[in-house]
């Protein structure tokens, strides 16, 4: 077995080769990064428009705001990838296991208390460190353990409100998007007294998309029934 | 050089430790325990850059659930014997 | 009303259209195919207008969110992109109407095909209308993922791996652009192309991120030696699938390559000549591998590695004649999408019909399928560069380019590589009139599916008509 | 802050490490590993650059390293779930010119 492998295995020169190719990419990268910049970032600009972004989180006014057109994108690729997912195949199963004590115990504990932190996560977002992303991804860890801890692995979600939950951020941040353009409002451009009260509908809508993306993700092909 | 400057070369080279030790190990189990591990330094990386949202976007996405994912995948692949060890690491993603 | 059409944001409608289509055809499988096709008419519809509007008025650009560049996204639309938005709708639509025949067959397929192409259009046209670095990313990446769930939905062995590698190779694209991106975030303080091209000025600073962005897209675009994952993930998908990947996929990534060359201008000729001669040796590697294919997919999968060296060829020419060699380059790309396009649906309609794709057993298919060889034959003639079609005036634009200069060696080499485009085209024909000494079971082929591979191959032919209307729409954007 | 340096350069060494291990190791799920290895290096060279000048925290890169992690998840379970149908379908998890090679798998040993 060993000398088969010798034998398919990159030899000394190959390895040297990459390292030096390696080294001198790095050491380019390097050089680049280590030169004076011309100009300064836009922080600035974001620190002006602050107050009309309805975020006082500068992270949250930027990707929920100034380039909400990114975040709109990202969760679109967020969405293929679960559709990917689920066009390779129905969810493998794994085996019937019993989990330790431990971590039912803890699980009682932690399971309820995710929803909880996802609330404060998703509502301080606005103000303090925190967001539909990391909301949605509490949430879907919660889901993770109780599918891992649970007797019957598979992850029994309701296939029917399924595909509506899983679609309903990206629709919602596009249905707002186009919303507010009247009055000759852009697409996205939400109105400043409102701004505040849309990101919240929007990043709610995309904590639950999110969540059960993940937890699908997780589950790893389409549940049992579904075309 | 204050202690600051001292913490984030520390940190920096304990990072670049882990990634090597998660991209090297022999043991597949193990290199996705240190994956993990890696996710959670780098967490750490982000609050001192100053960046609290992506340090919990990074423990709870790129650390928990990646390694959760990372985990069931390995415990599905064929060949396998020992199931539980799913379940037994399982707990790494409750950021 | 003709009015407030007129004043629609049809550029963001173009990228929304199919995002929203994508969502409801996941949401609805029962309905996905009829979804599709409607979403898919729609999106043409937006693409075309977003044409017309850009042949009209010139550049034209879209705040997202009413915020201006630096701080918010703009889309921005020139005679470039329009071209590239047309391609799409184009190649799109008539792939749709296929797709909805040929995957018939298996309904779950069809649910889940609809959802992931329309994602896949979505990311093409965000690309092509992209003005920030940073969103250039997140689009490369949807259409990176869209692309290879459906390389994979095939489903069998080599369609997998085929998949596997493209990811992993797409993946390793994307974060080199990425980094490339970073760099220039930090040296210039924006991700707005337009800003960044007034600011950026030369020097390590530029030179090391755009090579690092060149390189990531290289690697997505599959030129020589990057190559080797691309016949494996374009052979093995369903039919419609390799058209789309093929003939749109490789080109959006093309396009950025050739929007950053625009908006940087780099000095120098050491990198065009690599990239030149990594053309030629791809057009060589890629004809002579494509001629000794036993299957019929993988030979047109080989061709579009040797169709895509062409595309590089402009680079050592734009030197001289930077209006000549890019305008051939682009108008190559648009009739290598159409004639692409329509080769694989040809193979596939094949395939339906005999079961089979292995060249030497062809077996007579011309009498039983005509419109479907004639589509083969007229997307060979637009391959190979025969006038009048699409690729003659992309090949003769480069040619002469090639010529005013002098050049003679890459005059050569474009006149061999159509010599072999010529040669493997004319081996597939040839087995198409013989008689196999083997039986075969045969299906009945949908006429839809023969007369859709036969528009687009006559769209790809035609194309040479349209050279005096499309070209003008390229003035001011190359450099 | 000139940490961010530090940070940044350390960006720099992950993305050669992932490289490396790309390249490298034959088993999907390590290659899927230095992916994400890779990607974080480009996301701390993003921040760490971001935060290099005397301006303070720059909030766009953080707002861009939040949509590369998400964007890097979802190719993540992408990849895994292709990992699990190839390894399925083959029977080990490598792509076929690696199959013969050492997958440092612990049953291999």
């Amino acid at each position: 077995m060993k000398t088969r492998h010798a034998a398919t295995e990159p030899g000394p020169v190959f390895r040297i080769g990459l390292a030096l190719l390696l080294f001198a990419i790095t050491a380019g990268l390097a050089l680049a990064l280590l030169a004076e910049p011309v100009a300064p970032g836009v922080a600035g600009q974001v620190e002006a428009a602050l107050g009309d972004s309805g975020a006082k989180n500068h992270v949250t006014a930027v990707l929920l705001n100034f380039r909400g057109y990114d975040t709109l994108l990202e969760l679109a690729v967020l969405t293929s990838a679960l559709v990917g997912v689920w066009a390779l195949g129905v969810a493998p199963d794994i085996k019937e296991t019993t989990p330790s004590p431990v971590l039912l115990g803890m699980n009682s504990v932690l399971i309820p208390l995710a929803p909880l932190f996802c609330a404060y996560l998703l509502w301080a977002g606005a103000s303090r460190p925190g967001g539909a992303f990391q909301a949605g991804a509490v949430l879907a860890a919660a889901a993770v353990l109780y599918n891992i801890s649970c007797r019957r692995p598979e992850l029994r979600l309701p296939s029917a409100p399924l595909r509506p939950g899983i679609v309903i951020g990206l629709g919602v941040f596009i249905a707002t998007g186009f919303g507010v353009m009247g009055g000759g409002r852009a697409f996205m451009e939400y109105p400043a007294g409102l701004a505040g009260g849309l990101i919240l509908l929007i990043e709610t809508a995309a904590t639950l998309s999110i969540a059960l993306i993940l937890a699908s993700l997780f589950v790893g092909g389409r549940p049992e029934g579904e075309p | 050089m204050n202690t600051g400057q001292a913490l984030d070369l520390l940190l920096v080279l304990v990072l670049l430790w882990v990634a090597w030790a998660a991209l090297s190990s022999r043991d597949l189990f193990r290199c996705i325990v240190l994956f993990i591990a890696f996710g959670l330094v780098l967490s750490m990386a982000w609050v001192r850059l100053g960046a609290p949202d992506v340090a919990l976007a990074e423990a709870a996405i790129g650390a928990g659930l990646a390694g959760a994912l990372l985990l069931a995948t390995w415990a599905r692949l064929p060949g396998k014997t020992e199931d539980s060890k799913l379940d037994a690491k399982g707990e790494d993603d409750e950021d | 009303m003709s009015e407030w059409l007129a004043g629609a944001p049809w550029m963001m409608l173009a990228i929304m259209l199919p995002l929203s289509g994508a969502l409801v055809a996941f949401l609805l499988p029962r309905h996905s195919a009829l979804v599709g096709l409607g979403a898919s008419l729609l999106t043409a519809c937006a693409a075309l207008v977003v044409m017309l509007q850009v042949a009209a008025d010139g550049r034209q650009a879209y705040r997202l969110g009413g915020w201006p560049a630096p701080l918010g996204i703009e889309l921005v639309a020139d005679g470039l992109s329009v071209l590239m938005l047309a391609m799409t709708a184009v190649v799109g639509v008539a792939v749709s109407v296929y797709a909805r025949v040929y995957l018939a067959d298996s309904p779950d397929k069809v649910r889940r095909f609809w959802p992931l192409w329309l994602f896949l259009w979505a990311a093409l046209n965000a690309l092509f209308q992209a003005g920030d670095a940073f969103n250039l990313y997140v689009t490369l990446e949807l259409m990176g993922l869209s692309a290879v769930a459906l390389v994979a939905l095939s489903g069998s062995g080599p369609a997998l791996w085929g998949a596997m590698r493209y990811l992993l190779v797409s993946l390793l694209g994307s974060l080199s652009y990425l980094v490339g991106v970073a760099l220039l975030y930090h040296a210039y303080g924006t991700l707005d192309l337009a800003l960044l091209s007034e600011r950026a000025d030369g020097g390590l600073q530029l030179a090391v991120p755009l090579g690092a962005m060149i390189a990531g897209l290289l690697l997505k675009t599959g030129l020589f030696p990057f190559h080797v994952w691309l016949p494996p993930a374009h052979g093995s998908a369903r039919a419609p699938v390799s058209a789309l990947l093929s003939g749109l996929v490789v080109k959006a990534s093309f396009y950025l390559l050739l929007r950053l060359w625009f908006t940087f201008t780099p000095e120098g000729q050491g990198v065009p000549l690599l990239l030149g001669s990594l053309g030629a040796a791809a057009i060589f590697w890629g004809s002579i591998q494509a001629l000794r294919q036993k299957r019929l997919k993988l030979l047109v999968a080989y061709s579009t590695v040797a169709q895509l060296g062409y595309l590089f060829i402009a680079f050592p020419l734009a030197e001289l004649e930077p209006a000549l060699a890019w305008s051939g380059s682009v108008y190559l790309a648009l009739s290598h999408a159409m004639a692409k396009g329509a080769m694989f649906l040809a193979a596939g309609s094949i395939m339906t019909q005999g079961g089979h794709d292995e060249i030497d057993e062809l077996d007579r298919v011309v009498e039983r399928m005509p419109l479907t060889l004639a589509a083969f034959a007229l997307a060979g003639i637009s391959l190979a560069g025969l006038p009048p079609s699409g690729g003659f005036v992309g090949k003769w634009m480069l040619l002469q380019a090639a010529m005013t200069q002098g050049s003679w060696f890459w005059a050569l080499v474009i006149i061999v590589g159509g010599l072999l485009t010529a040669t493997y085209v004319f081996r597939v024909l040839g087995f198409a009139f013989t008689k196999s000494p083997h039986e075969h079971e045969r299906h009945d082929v949908p006429a839809t599916m023969e007369w859709t591979a036969l528009v687009l191959a006559l769209g790809a032919v035609l194309l040479g008509f349209a050279a005096p209307w499309a070209l003008p729409l390229l003035e001011g954007v190359l450099p | 802050m000139s940490s961010g340096i530090l940070f940044a350069c350390g960006g720099l060494g992950l993305l050669a490490i992932g490289i490396w291990a790309l390249v490298l190791r034959a088993h999907l799920i390590r290659k899927v590993l230095a992916i994400n290895v890779m990607g974080s290096g480009a996301f701390l060279l993003l921040v760490g650059a971001g935060s290099m000048g005397e301006a303070g925290v720059d909030p766009v890169p953080q707002a861009m390293v939040i949509t590369g992690i998400v964007v890097a998840i979802s190719a993540t379970a992408l990849a895994l779930a292709l990992v699990l149908r190839l390894a399925n379908a083959t029977g080990k998890p490598a792509l076929p010119e690696d199959r013969e090679r050492d997958l440092m798998d612990s049953e291999e040993r």
